[in-house]
């Protein structure tokens, strides 16, 4: 790492230059040992997509997360058989919140893939091509971004019915823009990087531009900012539901939930502290990544 | 740098005309007859097509755009299905209660959070910078709406430290009246000289407020932290250190000044946030803004209402947006060229 | 004027700069050269305290006029950086903050070194002269400046707060050869006309030649060499210095 | 009403606030108005008598007493003297006739129950003179909740509906409007009517407060805390922490409220009879009751406890198997085709809440979909109401009492054809129950016993046809503020307090 | 002896503002050197882009072995970046740091399909000999590389088609001294082993009379004076060729202090672009722009051409 002649100097010497770049590859869990909330970030949020895949097994009433209800049962404090307790209808809440993961993942797996197919596809056409396409896309892509996600979910409740899924759709619907610029962006500063030039020179297709150097290099701080996005997206997902805009009962939504055990929040506690703090958890698992992905990427800046 | 305001206004005017395009479609796509909605499910088919006529709804699409376009442009939203009164007037009687209910909740992001972000970037790497990374983590990870009712518990059912909800103790109504001046208790109070209301109506804000700053104050203070941190590594930080200023001058005026841009752009996101959360902490709290005002419309399925309420959220983050470019073209004179 | 024992920097476990000895007297002008990498401009920093807010530490004396410099508090520091003491820095346009005219620091600057309101106008304008540059371009932004107009106003600044010691940091490489050659000017006019004892950094040997008195030669945080211009230019001692002197192109050398 | 005795002073100035869950005016105009006003046109209007069905007895109000023919066919009430109108106007037997006049002409809302009516006579300005088609209890129908009203006709010249639409009161009530803002959360607030004949001596409420408060949670802690002076009904796990709670105190009353999921009989999949009848059997009543926790009891027929008609002989009945059996036989279920229904209920109703949950499970689980759709109550009905079938929910769940402790309201109202809907959220058209609803009240007030057996057969029928689905009777479960003194609940009156009976204290 | 690249009276703009005015270049076949020396923004970069179609012509001709480049298009566009290769200034940046040393290198391969795949790392490995890098760094990122070994990596991408003409745009300028000279030997070497002509970009004349047989000297997009670089250097005639020459920072010597820059310093709108800078300006060079004449087996534009090679003589 030190004393070094810049030019004659063996691999293995030169291997360890600290030398972090926004957008530059993986620089190895080196980096990453260093930032220990990515550290504690990753096992919470592998706990919960864990949660997520196992629920059926782990659960103690897995029949729990679907229709049905034990009116013998309602609103019992959590004890060694209901850890959580149960809800107003018996179900067991620990069961639910653990199928909820489902729900939130699932929400924000397809927000997310949705939205950044769409706003990297047009960030990157706006940004590689620029001029009137540029202007045009862009334009766009700022009313969309104008464009409240929660009035759009009342349009599509009101034209679907409400549902996770349309829920969902909405807010990949006014979600893509953000990828977009941030793609937009990215693909510019990229465009006028020596190494696409020099890409044109050897002859590289505009394809092959694209391919090959402006989408890699563009996606490394989307992936980051999508990290950091999952928490926002669930919180806004458990925000529709709480609004009766977004998943319906029996769905084991956690906003959902939160909801319905709203009037109960002085009497019966653990209705609304679990599934909330389900939510919280999720947001922070995914936050922490995302931030330690952003330090280990791009050292100086650390947090958004 | 009137030329760069000039282009920007030209296109804010150009995002607004895409969202009320957007609003037009979109309330198309809503199935429903509204000339049935406002006149009601016994009108009779003369009636209707008097309403049909009224409001244009017999007219081709095109025309019905143009009609919808003349009258935002008059200020006329139509008629609400639920109040049964102009739109407009609804969102004037509501706009004030969650502007003043947001604003205050940035000013307090803005006054907590930038010194929070401040400290933390001072102490990089140390715990204390940890502690408040994590802290603002915590902030941007609540559910708002859990937020609101745990603060409700704890402040109000548990520790009986502040009121649950309302704008003010009405019962003071009787001894200290309180004169509307924009419809907004604690501004009223405040401009009539309102005292014992002032003092409750300011008791009232703090839990509201608190739900909503509480994600704003997590950003602004991750990007203060950030953005300084950027900068403090710049030669030009290097170069005021080497000509002697003191580390306060160092972050708070040459730091701070070029992280400022980021932090300015934030507002326009958190704003947009804050105004979402500001509709679920309204209906918690029980304030009559824009929020209340739009979770009514929803469950009623008052369109005319939801596309204004629309409207209008888009014409704020459209107009914040541009004052952001402007404040941004002021502070760094980078953007302007 | 400057006295330096064993100063050592490092950061974490590395050594990037150790310099045994280094006296530099009132009006002289030390040069340091050396390849890229080689403990140049951390050297520099550490004669100025700043090392600890990138993160290195430092051990080792450093005295100015007598005054043991490596045990000042913050506070004190403040009295010597841009009192007894000033740095121009490597990269001169990115050492100006962007957010402000270059009018705006220059005046801060003079503000914060004591000089009263009413000199303060003159005081510039005259630094401004020395470096000739017009006064207008106190009304512009660093974006709107050239790199060389940059660098000699970073000049015109340290030459204001009429220091005693003058650390510039390759003040020259980034400029055209037609541009360097006026900075050098610059700097040969404040050694002669105040006194301002100089630390010249390079890593080309021939544009130290022209300015310094003595010379030091570094090579990965080590001194190679070390001791009076003449000597080093023409009877070098070390190999790495002969070969320092022979990558320096020159005109008519080969074809 | 009781005085409490307390030896603090009592405040002077007192404010009653109702804490209610909804929007509280949908219709201002005494004569058609049918819904959830009456909590606040009851305290803004006055009927000539009020009933008490505790005691069975039938009081004195506006008409300070009454007799009625020995064949029923007339009665004759006798004015209280010296009443005005709030608008000024004197309340005499004229100004009466020409409001109940009104009231019948408009047919909206409650004014079915004048049907017996022949005639109506001014006979002096203190006595008023009823001429029946036939035989009917016309003391206790003149206490309705709705549709009685006695208002002042002549309140402006223009277009009275209008102004009475524009928020405007013309009763004898101790109240009058003071202001009233839709939509916002002090909705709508009345100060004392200083003229009331009913005078001001002793401690009364100066002023209402109607507060809108859509979360439970809130209004409970506002109550606790003195913001709010009664909430008409709370959740039973609230209601049961909330006893013995500082600062409140909890009511607990039986009603002839219940709570009915009206099936569509005309269009849509449940008007197949076998499948209406399978969607009934599929709902556990028993699981329904357990989990709203003392909320409601089980109902049977449609007619609750207490009012004649009711009967054991008519059991809701659960039956999983029998329903799926029924389903397959409809072509649902494995093998034939998914069968979704559409529920609408009131949103922020947390008992309703509870009710479609357990109702999605139960359905569930002999493989139908149950859609939940919570809706603020007017857009429920509007859409249950519409004249366009297309837009009509398949279950429409909603709470029903009567106008007067009779049950003839229910059968008139959802049960009785009519077009287009208005309350027959079911869409029933049954040409004989129409008539048998018809003769109802005749028989009603001349040969109760065959009247209670109409009765009973009709709600046999409708179980036959499961028209409607009866999920239990709401047992009131009330909070006040310990500050209030003197409530007594009035199950005629759903939910209404009468404010200026009550006492304030410190 | 036929002209590899011929370049008559190239404008160059970006947007409104024309920023070369008219430069006229001439590569014979190599081994040949052309060296194109200016200060920093006179107009080296966007030339060079423009020999690459980086950047539209705004008028003039370009001819590359008899063809016109200016037209070409599709698979004759392909064939002419096949033929010539540009040596980016910034080594930094002009490789993908995604992309390891081995596909960077082996990318132009990839994309003209001029040698099969199987083959490829042995090419790789030869070229990265000849620029003299260990063939261990093919697995490396150029994050892990000096500045050195980046724009050596650079230079062997650039030949990996083997190009008949190099345009290397200042090589060494983001490089210290003794790297400078290393790159330096490099292209020697190149020149000799592979009869490359190349175009060379620097703002050092003592860069540029190593390695180039003529040169041209260009100021604010305009061509000062060009011919013989030997003639250039030994008997500067153009005040501005004159003021480089002597500006070049040689062991042992004082430069003078040059002719003092004022803040304002712009480009005149009519004459001569030099004349604001100019120590013998005359009014008819503020006047009037001058020409490139013949003076002394050599083109130069300046109304005291004449004056100073008399001076000279
Ligand atoms: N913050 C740091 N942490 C660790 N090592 C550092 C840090 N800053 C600089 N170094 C290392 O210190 C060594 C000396 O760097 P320095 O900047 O003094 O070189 P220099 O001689 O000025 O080179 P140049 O001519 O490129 O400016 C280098 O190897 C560099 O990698
Ligand atoms: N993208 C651009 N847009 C507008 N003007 C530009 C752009 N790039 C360069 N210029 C301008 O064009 C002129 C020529 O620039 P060019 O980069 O060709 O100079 P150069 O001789 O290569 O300078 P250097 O030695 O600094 O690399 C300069 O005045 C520069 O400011
Ligand atoms: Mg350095
Ligand atoms: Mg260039």
């Amino acid at each position: 790492m030190s004393r070094q002649t810049p030019d004659l100097l063996p691999a293995a010497d030169l291997a360890g230059e600290p030398r972090r770049r926004l957008s530059r590859i993986w620089p190895g869990w080196g980096s990453a040992k260093r930032v220990p909330l990515l550290i504690i970030g990753s096992v919470l949020g592998a706990l919960v997509v864990l949660a997520g895949l196992l629920a059926p097994w782990i659960t103690p009433y897995p029949q729990d997360a679907g229709a049905v209800v034990h009116p013998a049962q309602t609103l019992l404090a959590p004890s060694a058989a209901h850890w959580f307790g149960t809800d107003m209808v018996g179900r067991d809440i620990f069961t639910r919140v653990i199928f909820g993961a489902r729900v939130s993942l699932g929400i924000v797996v397809l927000v997310l893939v949705v939205s950044a197919v769409v706003g990297l596809t047009v960030g990157l056409a706006a940004g590689f091509f620029g001029g009137w396409l540029d202007s045009v896309l862009m334009r766009v892509t700022d009313v969309f971004l104008a464009f409240p996600a929660l009035l759009l979910s009342v349009a599509l409740a009101a034209v679907l019915s409400p549902s996770a899924l349309h829920a969902a759709m909405a807010i990949a619907f006014t979600w893509w823009p953000w990828y977009a610029r941030l793609a937009r962006g990215q693909a510019a500063s990229i465009r006028r990087q020596g190494y696409s030039d020099a890409a044109r020179v050897l002859g590289a297709s505009r394809t092959r531009q694209l391919v090959r150097h402006v989408l890699p290099n563009a996606a490394t701080p989307v992936f980051v900012q999508m990290s950091l996005d999952a928490a926002g997206i669930i919180l806004t997902a458990a925000t529709l539901s709480y609004l009766g805009l977004g998943a319906q009962d029996p769905t084991p939504e956690w906003g959902l939930m939160v909801a319905q055990g709203q009037p109960l929040a002085t009497t019966a506690w653990w209705v609304i502290t679990f599934p909330g703090f389900a939510i919280l958890l999720t947001a922070v698992a995914f936050n922490f990544v995302g931030d330690g992905l952003q330090t280990v990427f791009d050292p100086k800046r650390g947090l958004r | 740098m009137s030329r760069y305001v000039a282009s920007r206004v030209a296109q804010a005017f150009g995002v607004v005309l895409g969202v009320i395009v957007l609003t037009f479609v979109i309330a198309r796509l809503i199935p429903g007859d509204p000339a049935v909605a406002y006149a009601g499910p016994r009108a009779s088919a003369e009636e209707l097509a008097a309403v049909r006529e009224q409001f244009g709804l017999d007219q081709p699409l095109w025309q019905q755009f143009v009609t919808y376009i003349t009258g935002i442009v008059h200020g006329d939203l139509g008629i609400s299905l639920h109040t049964k009164q102009p739109v407009t007037s609804d969102l004037i009687q509501v706009l004030p209660t969650t502007l003043v209910l947001v604003g205050i909740a940035l000013v307090f992001a803005a006054l907590i959070g930038i010194p929070l972000g401040l400290a933390a970037a001072r102490s990089q790497g140390t715990l204390g910078d940890l502690a408040a990374k994590v802290i603002s983590i915590l902030m941007v990870s609540m559910p708002v709406f859990w937020l609101a009712i745990l603060l409700q518990i704890v402040f109000f059912s548990r520790l009986g430290w502040l009121p649950v909800a309302g704008q003010y103790d009405t019962a003071l109504d009787s001894t200290s009246p309180l004169y509307s001046v924009i419809g907004v208790p604690v501004v009223d109070a405040l401009l009539t000289g309102n005292w014992p209301v002032f003092a409750s109506a300011a008791t009232h804000l703090v839990l509201p407020v608190i739900a909503i700053a509480a994600y704003p104050i997590g950003a602004v203070a991750m990007v203060t932290r950030g953005a300084l941190l950027e900068n403090l590594g710049d030669e030009h930080i290097r170069m005021v250190r080497a000509l002697g200023f003191s580390e306060l001058s160092v972050f708070g005026r040459f730091a701070l000044r070029p992280a400022l841009n980021p932090i300015v752009s934030l507002i326009a996101l958190v704003f947009a946030y804050a105004l979402t959360n500001s509709f679920i902490v309204e209906s918690v709290f029980n304030w009559p803004g824009l929020g209340s005002y739009a979770v009514k419309a929803i469950q009623t399925l008052d369109i005319p209402a939801i596309l204004g309420v629309t409207l209008v959220v888009a014409l704020l983050y459209v107009l914040l947006n541009l004052i952001v470019d402007l404040v941004q073209a002021i502070i760094d004179p980078r953007v302007r060229a | 004027m400057i006295r330096v024992r064993d100063l050592q920097v490092s950061y974490g476990d590395s050594v990037v700069a150790h310099i045994p000895e280094l006296d530099l007297a009132a009006g002289q002008v030390l040069g340091i050269a050396g390849e890229s990498g080689s403990g140049k401009s951390q050297t520099a920093l550490a004669l100025m305290g700043l090392t600890r807010y990138a993160g290195g530490s430092v051990t080792g004396s450093v005295q100015l006029g007598g005054v043991e410099l490596s045990t000042l508090t913050n506070k004190q520091w403040r009295a010597v950086r841009g009192r007894r003491m000033a740095m121009i820095l490597q990269s001169p346009r990115a050492s100006l903050n962007p957010t402000i005219t270059l009018g705006a620091l220059f005046g801060r600057t003079l503000k914060l070194h004591g000089v009263p309101r009413a000199e303060r106008q003159a005081r510039m304008e005259q630094a401004l002269v020395e470096v000739v540059l017009d006064p207008q371009i106190l009304s512009r932004y660093p974006h709107e400046v050239s790199g060389g107009q940059a660098q000699r106003f970073a000049i015109a600044l340290v030459a204001a707060l009429r220091v005693d010691v003058l650390i510039a940091d390759e003040p020259t490489s980034a400029l055209d050869v037609t541009v360097q050659s006026e900075v050098i000017d610059v700097l040969r006019g404040l050694r002669e006309r105040h006194g301002t004892a100089i630390v010249f950094i390079s890593h080309d040997l021939a544009v130290i030649g022209e300015l310094a008195d003595q010379v030091m030669v570094m090579r990965r945080g080590e001194v190679v060499e070390q001791g009076p211009t003449s000597q080093i230019l023409h009877e070098p001692a070390q190999q790495y210095t002969r070969e320092l002197l022979l990558a320096v192109p020159v005109i008519g050398r080969t074809r | 009403s009781g005085k409490a005795p307390d030896s603090k002073p009592a405040p002077t100035n007192a404010t009653f606030t109702y804490i209610n869950n909804l929007d509280v005016m949908t219709s201002w105009d005494p004569a058609t108005s049918y819904s959830n006003e009456g909590i606040a046109t009851n305290n803004l209007y006055e009927q000539l008598t009020r009933s008490d069905p505790k005691t069975n007895k039938v009081e004195p109000l506006l008409a300070t007493k009454w007799v009625a023919s020995p064949d029923g066919l007339t009665w004759t009430f006798t004015l209280r003297d010296k009443v005005k109108f709030t608008t000024g106007n004197p309340m005499d037997a004229a100004a009466v006739k020409a409001a109940l006049d009104r009231t019948i002409e408009l047919a909206g809302g409650g004014a079915y129950i004048w049907d017996p009516v022949k005639t109506i006579t001014a006979k002096d300005p203190a006595t008023l003179v009823f001429d029946l088609k036939y035989a009917a209890p016309l003391d206790l129908i003149a206490s309705s909740a709705y549709a009685a009203f006695i208002y002042d006709t002549k309140a402006v010249t223009g277009d009275l509906a209008k102004w009475f639409e524009a928020g405007h009161a013309a009763g004898t009530g101790a109240y009058v409007v003071d202001s009233w803002k839709k939509g916002t959360e002090n909705e709508l607030t009345l100060k004392a009517n200083k003229d009331y004949w009913g005078g001001w001596s002793g401690v009364h409420y100066q002023s209402v407060v109607f507060k809108v408060v859509p979360q439970e949670t809130t209004a409970v802690q506002m109550l606790q805390s003195g913001q709010g002076s009664f909430m008409p009904a709370v959740s039973s796990t609230v209601f049961a922490s909330l006893k013995g709670a500082k600062g409140v105190t909890t009511e607990e009353a039986p009603s002839f409220q219940n709570m009915l999921a009206m099936l569509n009989t005309a269009s849509g999949p449940l008007a197949d009879v076998n499948v209406r009848k399978a969607v009934a059997e599929a709902i556990d009543y028993d699981g329904i009751i357990t989990t709203v926790q003392g909320g409601m009891v089980k109902g049977t027929g449609v007619v609750p406890p207490g009012l004649l008609g009711y009967t054991t002989e008519v059991q809701p009945t659960t039956n999983a198997a029998d329903a799926t059996k029924l389903l397959t036989a409809a072509g649902y279920g494995p093998g034939g085709k998914k069968l979704s229904l559409v529920l609408t209920y009131a949103a922020g109703d947390p008992v309703q809440e509870t009710v479609v949950t357990v109702m999605k499970a139960n359905l569930a689980s002999v493989g139908v979909d149950l859609q939940g759709k919570a809706l603020a109550w007017e857009t429920q009905w509007d859409l249950g109401k519409s004249t366009d079938a297309s837009k009509h929910q398949d279950i429409f769940l909603f709470y029903w009492y009567p106008d007067y402790a009779d049950p003839y309201s229910w059968f008139i109202n959802l049960f009785r054809s009519a077009t287009p809907p208005y309350f027959n959220l079911s869409y029933w058209d049954d040409k004989a129950a129409d008539t048998t609803i018809d003769g109802l009240q005749a028989v009603t007030a001349t040969d109760r016993p065959k009247a209670e057996q109409q009765y009973v057969e009709l709600q046999k029928a409708i179980s036959d046809q499961a028209v409607t689905a009866v999920l239990g009777v709401i047992n009131y479960q009330r909070a006040l503020a310990s500050t209030v003194q003197g409530y007594v609940d009035n199950p005629s009156y759903g939910n209404v307090v009468f404010v200026y009976q009550l006492t304030p204290t410190a | 002896m036929s002209d590899l690249l011929l370049v008559q009276g190239l404008r160059l703009s970006y947007g409104e503002r024309e920023v070369v005015h008219g430069v006229d270049l001439r590569v014979p076949a190599g081994p040949y050197g052309l060296g194109i020396i200016g200060e920093s923004g006179s107009g080296k970069t966007t030339i060079a882009r423009a020999l690459l179609k980086l950047h539209p012509a705004g008028s003039g001709s370009v001819t590359f072995d008899g063809a016109d480049v200016l037209a070409l298009k599709g698979s004759a566009l392909s064939a002419y970046r096949r033929d010539v290769q540009l040596v980016f200034q910034d080594g930094d940046g002009a490789l993908d740091p995604r992309m390891s040393v081995l596909s960077s290198v082996s990318e132009p391969l990839a994309i003209h399909d001029t040698v099969p795949k199987a083959q490829r790392r042995e090419r790789v490995a030869a070229l990265l000999d000849e620029v003299g890098l260990p063939i261990d760094i093919m697995t490396r990122y150029p994050h892990q590389l000096s500045g050195g070994q980046r724009q050596r990596v650079v230079i062997a991408r650039a030949l990996a088609l083997e190009p008949r003409l190099l345009v290397l745009d200042e090589p060494t300028s983001a490089l210290d001294v003794t790297v400078q000279e290393r790159v330096l030997q490099l292209v020697e070497g190149l020149r000799e082993r592979r009869q490359l002509a190349y175009v060379l970009i620097s703002h050092n004349l003592a860069v540029v009379d190593r390695l180039c047989e003529s040169s041209v000297v260009l100021y604010e997009g305009a061509v000062m004076e060009s011919g013989p670089t030997r003639d250039l250097l030994d008997s500067p005639v153009h005040p501005y060729t004159r003021a480089l020459r002597s500006a070049v920072p040689e062991i042992g010597v004082h430069r003078p202090a040059l002719t003092r820059i004022t803040a304002g310093a712009s480009v005149p709108s009519t004459g001569c672009p030099y004349s604001e800078r100019c120590p013998l300006v005359l009014d008819i060079c503020r006047a009037q722009t001058p020409a490139l004449r013949d003076v002394g087996g050599r083109q130069v534009a300046c109304h005291r051409a004449d004056d100073v090679a008399n001076l000279l003589a």
